[in-house]
C-alpha cells in the first residue's frame, strides 16, 4: 500500500526497473542520462506552462485595461515563488519531517553541493523511500515548476480587482503554508494522505490534481467569495479582450502539460509515454466536449470555449494520467469537458460568485472529476512494483474511497487556510483596489502601464 | 460647403468608398467607431456572466463635400450602405466654413 | 530495398546499431531512455507547431474579421484528429494490413496495455519489421502530431470563407481516406510505396515530404478552386492584419521543425543530428532566397516574405532531412525560397485560383522540390543498415524515378478524393458561409466573438 | 589550469565522467544516447529564444510604426548567420588553428559525413581536447544557436533608426570578425583565454557572459554612440507599444535559457541540473530585485521592469551557471537586477546614449557582473576533472584576476572591432535611414508593411 | 438639430451611456481617442528615456438629438462623466443641418 | 467659439501639438483615422493577390477654439503638418454653438 501514495512521483521507477532503461538493478544506483534528459526538458515545458502560458491565457480573458496587470501576476508568482522554495518550500514538502510537513534539512537548499551528481533518493531514511536516477538538482527543479503554476492558478479566480501588494502577501503565505504541506502529504514517502488511511490503500494523484488544481480551485473560489464581484459584473460588458491570446495560451499549456504528466514519470520510459498518450486523448475529448456542449446550448461554437474545454481535459486528466489506459482517457476527457462547461456557465451563474476566469470552475471542478475517476478506471500494472505487484488496485472500492477522502481533505484544508490568509493579508495590506481604480483599469493604476498606447 | 458623417456597416466600407469615387469625390476620412442604438447585440454569457453587447463595430467616414453635390452624395452612400437591416446606420450633414488644404493653401473648394 | 522505404521512419534504428547508443546488439531489444526522451520532447515540439505554431502563422495572415477563426481551424483540427487517430487512423496507417492500408488490430489502441513497457517493433510479423527503442505509446503519439498538422495545413488554403461545420466534416473523412492510407503506403514497413515498385528502389521520404507536404498541398489547390474565390479578391485589400503573429508563427513552425525532422530519426544519434543540422541551413537559405528574390522583383524586402521562405526550407527539407549533407542542404535551401516564392506569387497570379494563405503554393511546390531533390542528393551512409548497406543509393537515376512516382502517385491520389470528399462534404452540410456572413466575417457570424473589441 | 577554459562548455564531460551516466570509461567513446537528447532539446530551446523569445522581447518595447521591422531584425539575423556559421564561421570558432583562431578544416562544414555518427572530439589532436558523447553535428548546432542570438541581441541598440542593408552588411562582418574569434579564445581548447595568462588560471565562462553578453553589450553601446539618438529621443513619447509582446519575449527567454546554461554542460547531468537550478534562482532573484528598487525610486513596480529584471539575471548567471551553488547564484540575482536597473536607466540617462532597448544596460552590465563574480563564488567540484580535480579554484583571487582580463580584452576587442565594422558599413551602404523615413516608421518604410492596418 | 459631442473618462462611458438611454436617446456613436489638455500624464522615465505622457485615452461620443432636448442631453452627460477630477473632459454643441437613417430613409428627428 | 478638425500625417502630430501649445491652445483631442484621397498607396501584390492600399494612416486632430484665434490656428496647423508631399492632409472649420467643461460646468470660451 504504502508505495502507492509514492505513485504520483515515486513509482514511476517501477516501470524504469521493469524495462529496462538504463538504470540496471545493480548495487549502486546510477544517474540515468536519458531520464534526466527528459526531466530536464520536462522542467522547460512545465515552467513554459505558467510563462508565458497561463500569463496568456488569463492576460487574453480579461479587458483591455486588465490585460497587462493579469499577466504581470503569473509572472511575479513564478519569481516569488521560485525564491521561496528554494529557501523553504521545497525542505517542507519533500524532506521527510512528520507525515504532516517536511523538516528545514534543505533550509536554502542546504546540502545540494554534496550529492549534485549522485542521483536522488527521495525520502531517504523512510522505509519507503523511492530511488530515483536523476540529480535533486532537477526533482528539486521539477518540483518547482508546479510550485509555481498551482498559486498562479489562483490569479483567475481575483481578476481585474486585488492589489498587487495584497497579491504578493497573500501568494507568500499561501505557497508556504498551504502548498508545502499538502505535497508532502501526498507525493513524500512519509506524507500521509498518500500513504493511505484507515487501512484504505494511498490516495492514487499521478501528476497532482489534489494538490495542484483542486488545490487552486478552492483556493480561487474562496477568493472569489471574499473579494466580491468586480465593479460591473452581469451589466457591464466584459467580453475578453484578446480571445488570441487565450488560444495561444492555452495552447501552450497543453504542450507544457506533456512535461506535467509525462514527467510526472521521473523518467523517460514506458510510463511516460503513456502517460503522455492519455493527456493528449482526455484533453481533445474535453475541448471537443464542451464546444459541442456550447454550440448545443448557447448555439455558437466559441474559440473561448474550445480553449476552456482543453484546458479542463488537461486538468481532468493529471492525476489519473499514470494510471490509466487510452479508453478511460477518453471518458474522463468527456466528463471534465462538460462538467466544467456546466461548472464555468450554469453553475457560477447559479451560485452567482465573480470566480473572474473560472479558477475553481475549471481547476476545482476538472480536478475532482479527475481524482475520482482515477479511483475508477486505474489500471495496475501502469503502477506495479516489486514491492506492490499489482499497483494501484483496479476499481476497488477501497482505492475509490481513498480518492474521496483526499478530495475532501484538499477542499477542506485549502479552503480554510485560504481564508485565513485573506484575513491576515486584508489586515496588512488590504486586499482590493479602490473603486475609482478599478474602474480605471489595473495596468494604469497599478503598473502604470497600457497596452496599444 | 457640407460636411457629411455617415455611421456605416463596417463590411460595406468598399461599395460607400467605390460609389463616392463614382462621383468623383477625391476624398474621404475614415475611422473605427462603435455603436450603439435600435439594433442590439446578442446576450452573450461568456463563462456565466450574462451581459449585453451594447456596442457593435462600424465605421465612421467624414466626407467634405461642396454644398451643390451634397445630396447626391448623401443618396449615393445610402444606396452603398444599404442592407435594409437594422443597424445600417446614419448620414449626418453639417455645414462646413472653411477647407484649407495643407499642402498647397489651397481654400475651400479648391482644396477638396 | 525494402528496407529503404521504411527509410522515412525506421533506418533511424540503423544509426542507433552503428553507434553504440545504448540499444546494444544483445537478444532481448530494451527501450533506450534517451532515445525515448528525445521522441517525447519532439513529440512536444511538433503539437507545438499546429497549437499555436500554425495557428499563428495562418490566423497573422488573415484579416482582423477573420483571425480567430483561423486560428479556431487549427485548433479545431487538433483535437479533432487525436481522436480520430485514437479510434482508427493510428490502426489503419501503421499496422500491416495489405500494402494499400493497416488493419484494424489497433481500432481504438487496443492491446497498448499489453506492451506499454516494452520497446515497439513496427511490422511486427512482417519480414521488413522495423526494432525502435521506444514504446508504441511514444511511436503513436509521434506518429499523432504528423497526423495532426497536414489536415490543419489544408485550411490556409480556404480561409476566410469555409463554414465551420462543413470544416469538421470534411477533416473526419479526409483524415481517415486520405491521410492514414498515404502514409501506410509509404511509412508501414508493408507499404508498397515506401518497398518500391518496377523493381525501383522505395520512395525515400524522410520526414514526410509526400506524406505530409505534398498531400496538404494538393488538396488545398483543390479546395481553393472548389470553394472559389473569396468575396472581393484582388480588389479589396486582404493585406494580413497580424503580421508579427506570421512571424511568431513561422518561428514557432521553425523550432517544432526540429521535433518534426530530427525526430523522424526515431532517436537521440548521428542521424537525428544531421537532420537537425540540414533542417536549419536549408530553411535559413531559403527564407533569404525568397527575401531577396522579393526584394529584387517587389522592392522590398517584407517580413512575411522571411516568414513564408523559411517555411518553405522547412517543407522542402523534410523528405531529405535524414538523407542530405549541409551542402546539398544549402542548394536545396535556395531551390525552394526561390521556387515557393513563385509558386505563391507568379503562379497563383497566373492562374488566378485563391489559395489564401498558400498551402499549394508553399507546402505543394516545397514538397515538390524537396521529393525529387532528396532523390538526387542522397547519401547513402545515413541511411545504410545491415539489411541495406548502402542505405539510399547515391544519385541513382532510379531513386530518382521512384521519388517522381511518389510525387505523382499522391499528387493523384490526394487531388481525386479531396474532390470527392469536398462533394459529399457540401452534400452533407455545404462548404462556404453566405455571402453576408463572409463580408462581416467569420469570428462573429461563426464563433460570435471579435478580436480587439 | 589549461582545462579550466575549457570549463565553458567540456568539462561538463568530466561530471559525465564522474557520476555514471551512460558514457563509461571504457576504451572506445560511445555516443551517449541520453546526452545526446538533451542536446538536440537544448539547441530547440535556444533557438527559440531567438525566435520568437527577443524578436517579440524587443518588438515589445518599440513604438507601433517599428514593430514589425524590429522583429524582421532578430529573424534576419538567425538567417544570416545560419548561413554564415556553415560557411565558415564555426570553423573559425572551434577548429585547433591558432590561440586567436580557427582554421578552415570545416569550411562549408567539410568533413561532416565522414564522422556524422561518432561521439565528437572537440580540439582533436590538441593535448587538452575534450570529448564529448554527442555527434558534432548536435555540437555545431548547439553553438550556431549561440552565434545567432549574440549578434541580435545588439539589434536592441540602433532599434528604430538602421537601415535593413545595414544591418546585413554589419551583421555579416561582425559575425566573422568578432563573434567567431572571441568564441574561439574562450572555449575552444586552443583558445589562449580559456588557457589563462600570465600563469593565472583559464577565465571561467560557462556558457557565455564574455563571449555572448559582454561582447554584445558593448558591441550595442559602440552603435548606439555612432548612430545618435532617434529623432525625438527624450521629448516625444517613445513609451513601448505592446508591453504584452516584452512579457511573452522575456518568459521564453527564460525558458530557453534553460537550453542555453544546462545545455552548456553538453549532457544530461549533474551539472546541468546544477546549472538550470542556479539559473531559476538567480533569474527570479533578478527580477524582484529589478521591480522593488523601480516601486521605491520610480513609485511603480512595472510590467516591463519585472521582465527586465528577469532578463539581467539570465544574463549574470549565464557564465556562472556550471560553476555556483544555488546560494551565490541568489546573490547574483539580486546584484545583477539592482546594477542592471542602475544601468538601463541612471547610468544611462546620465551619460545620455540613447541605447534604446538596452543591450548595454542590461547584457554589457549584467554580463560583467556575472563574469567578475563567477571568479568569486566558484565552487570547486562542479568543474572537477582528473585532470584539475580541484576545478576552477573558489575564490581565489588569481581566478578573479583572470575573470577580470576576460571582460576587459572582450570589452576592447569587440569595441574596437564593432567601432571599425561601423565605418566600412557606412562607407558602403550607410548606416541610418532618411529623418523622414525614421519619422514615418521602418514597418512601412523598409517593409512596406504595418501591424494592425 | 444638434450633434453633441462629449469627450469624457473612458470608464465614465456606461454610466453617460446609462443616463442617455434614461432621456430616450436611442442611440449614439463612440470612438477611441487620445486628449491632450491640462491634465498631465506623469513624466515616464521608461528605461532612462525620460518624456511627458501628454496623450491620455480618452473616449469620444457622438450624439445626434432634436434641438429641444439637447440642453437636457449636455447636463446629463455632465452629471454621469463627472468625477470633479481634472481631465474629466468637455461637450460640444454644434449644429445638424439634416439626419438621414440609411436603412429607411427616414429623415431628420424622424431618423434619430 | 469654432471647431477645427485636421487630417494630418501621423508623424507630425509632435510638431502640430507644439504649434498648438505656443498659441496656448490648451488642448486637443486625436483619433487614429485612415485616409483616402489624391495620394494613392503602393499597389501591393500580397502573395499574388493584386490590391491597391487606398487607405493611408492618418491622424485627426479636433481642437476647439474662440472665434478670434482661429484664423491663427489654422495658419499654425498648416506650418506645422506641412512636408509638401501629396497627402499632408486638411484642416476643416466649423462652427461651434457651445462649449462645456464637465468637471466645472463652465460654459464656451471658459471652458475652453
Ligand atoms: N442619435 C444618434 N447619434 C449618433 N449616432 C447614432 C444615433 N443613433 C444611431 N447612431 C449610430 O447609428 C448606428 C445604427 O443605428 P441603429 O439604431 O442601431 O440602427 P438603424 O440605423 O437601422 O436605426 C448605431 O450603431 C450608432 O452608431
Ligand atoms: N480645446 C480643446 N479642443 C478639443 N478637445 C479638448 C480641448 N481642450 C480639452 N480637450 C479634451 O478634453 C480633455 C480634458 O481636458 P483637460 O483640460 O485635460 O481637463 P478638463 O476637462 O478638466 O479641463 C482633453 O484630454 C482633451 O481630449
Ligand atoms: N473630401 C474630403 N473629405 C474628408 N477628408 C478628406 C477629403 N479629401 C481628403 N481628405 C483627407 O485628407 C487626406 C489627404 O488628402 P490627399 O488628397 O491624399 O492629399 P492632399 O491633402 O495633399 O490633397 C486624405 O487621406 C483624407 O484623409
Amino acid at each position: 500500500m504504502k508505495r502507492v501514495l509514492t505513485a504520483c512521483l515515486g513509482l514511476a521507477l517501477a516501470p524504469a526497473l521493469l524495462n529496462g532503461s538504463a538504470m540496471a538493478a545493480d548495487a549502486a544506483p546510477k544517474l540515468d542520462s536519458g531520464d534526466t534528459a527528459w526531466m530536464l526538458a520536462s522542467t522547460a515545458l512545465v515552467l513554459m506552462m505558467t510563462i508565458p502560458g497561463l500569463a496568456m491565457f488569463y492576460g487574453g480573458m480579461v479587458r483591455r485595461k486588465n490585460m497587462l496587470a493579469t499577466m504581470m501576476q503569473s509572472f511575479t508568482v513564478c519569481c516569488l515563488v521560485t525564491i521561496l522554495w528554494m529557501v523553504i518550500g521545497y525542505s517542507l514538502a519533500f524532506t521527510n519531517g512528520s507525515p504532516y510537513v517536511g523538516d528545514l534539512s534543505r533550509f536554502f537548499l542546504q546540502g545540494f553541493g554534496a550529492n549534485w551528481d549522485k542521483p536522488f533518493l527521495l525520502g531517504a531514511g523512510a522505509d519507503s523511500a523511492t530511488q530515483t536516477t536523476i540529480p535533486e538538482t532537477v526533482y528539486m527543479m521539477f518540483q518547482m515548476t508546479f510550485a509555481i503554476i498551482t498559486p498562479a492558478l489562483i490569479t483567475g479566480a481575483f481578476a481585474d480587482r486585488m492589489k498587487f501588494s495584497a497579491l504578493l502577501v497573500f501568494m507568500t503565505l499561501w505557497s508556504i503554508l498551504v502548498y508545502s504541506p499538502i505535497a508532502h502529504w501526498v507525493w513524500s514517502p512519509t506524507g500521509w494522505l498518500g500513504a493511505g488511511v484507515l487501512g484504505l490503500p494511498g490516495a492514487a494523484d499521478f501528476a497532482g490534481g489534489t494538490v495542484v488544481h483542486i488545490n487552486a480551485g478552492i483556493a480561487g473560489l474562496v477568493c472569489a467569495l471574499v473579494l466580491g464581484k468586480r465593479i460591473g459584473y452581469g451589466h457591464d460588458n466584459m467580453a475578453p479582450y484578446n480571445v488570441s491570446f487565450a488560444l495561444i495560451g492555452a495552447s501552450l499549456l497543453w504542450v507544457g502539460w506533456f512535461g506535467f504528466n509525462a514527467g510526472s514519470a521521473v523518467g523517460a520510459n514506458g510510463r511516460a509515454g503513456m502517460a503522455m498518450a492519455v493527456t493528449q486523448i482526455a484533453t481533445a475529448a474535453a475541448a471537443l466536449a464542451w464546444v459541442f456542449a456550447e454550440w448545443g446550448t448557447k448555439g455558437k461554437p466559441s474559440v473561448l470555449g474550445i480553449a476552456s474545454g482543453a484546458v479542463a481535459g488537461l486538468v481532468a486528466i493529471t492525476p489519473a494520467s499514470g494510471f490509466v489506459l487510452p479508453g478511460p482517457a477518453l471518458l474522463i476527457g468527456v466528463a471534465a469537458g462538460v462538467g466544467c462547461f456546466w461548472g464555468a456557465t450554469s453553475l457560477k451563474h447559479a451560485l452567482g460568485y465573480d470566480d473572474s476566469l473560472d479558477a475553481f470552475g475549471v481547476h476545482g471542478i476538472g480536478g475532482i472529476i479527475g481524482a475520482l475517476l482515477t479511483g475508477v478506471f486505474a489500471y495496475g500494472p501502469l503502477s506495479a512494483t516489486t514491492a506492490s505487484p499489482q499497483g494501484v488496485n483496479i476499481g476497488g472500492l477501497a482505492q475509490f474511497e481513498s480518492q474521496v477522502i483526499a478530495v475532501v481533505t484538499t477542499l477542506v484544508y485549502s479552503g480554510v487556510m485560504t481564508l485565513i490568509i485573506l484575513t491576515i493579508t486584508k489586515a496588512l495590506v488590504g486586499l482590493r483596489v479602490e473603486r475609482e481604480e478599478e474602474r480605471e483599469g489595473l495596468d494604469l493604476v497599478l503598473h502604470g502601464e497600457q497596452i496599444f498606447q | 460647403m457640407k460636411l457629411i458623417m455617415a455611421v456605416i456597416k463596417p463590411f460595406t466600407l468598399e461599395e460607400v468608398r467605390a460609389a463616392l469615387t463614382l462621383l468623383g469625390v477625391p476624398g474621404l476620412t475614415v475611422s473605427e467607431v462603435k455603436g450603439f442604438g435600435r439594433q442590439k447585440g446578442q446576450t452573450e454569457i461568456y463563462r456565466g456572466a450574462e451581459y449585453q453587447v451594447n456596442f457593435l463595430p462600424k465605421v465612421k467616414i467624414e466626407v467634405a463635400v461642396p454644398s451643390e453635390i451634397a445630396d447626391q452624395v448623401v443618396e449615393a452612400i445610402m444606396r452603398a450602405a444599404h442592407t435594409g437591416k437594422i443597424g445600417d446606420g446614419k448620414i449626418f450633414v453639417m455645414d462646413l466654413e472653411r477647407v484649407v488644404r495643407i499642402r498647397t493653401g489651397e481654400l475651400d473648394v479648391a482644396a477638396l
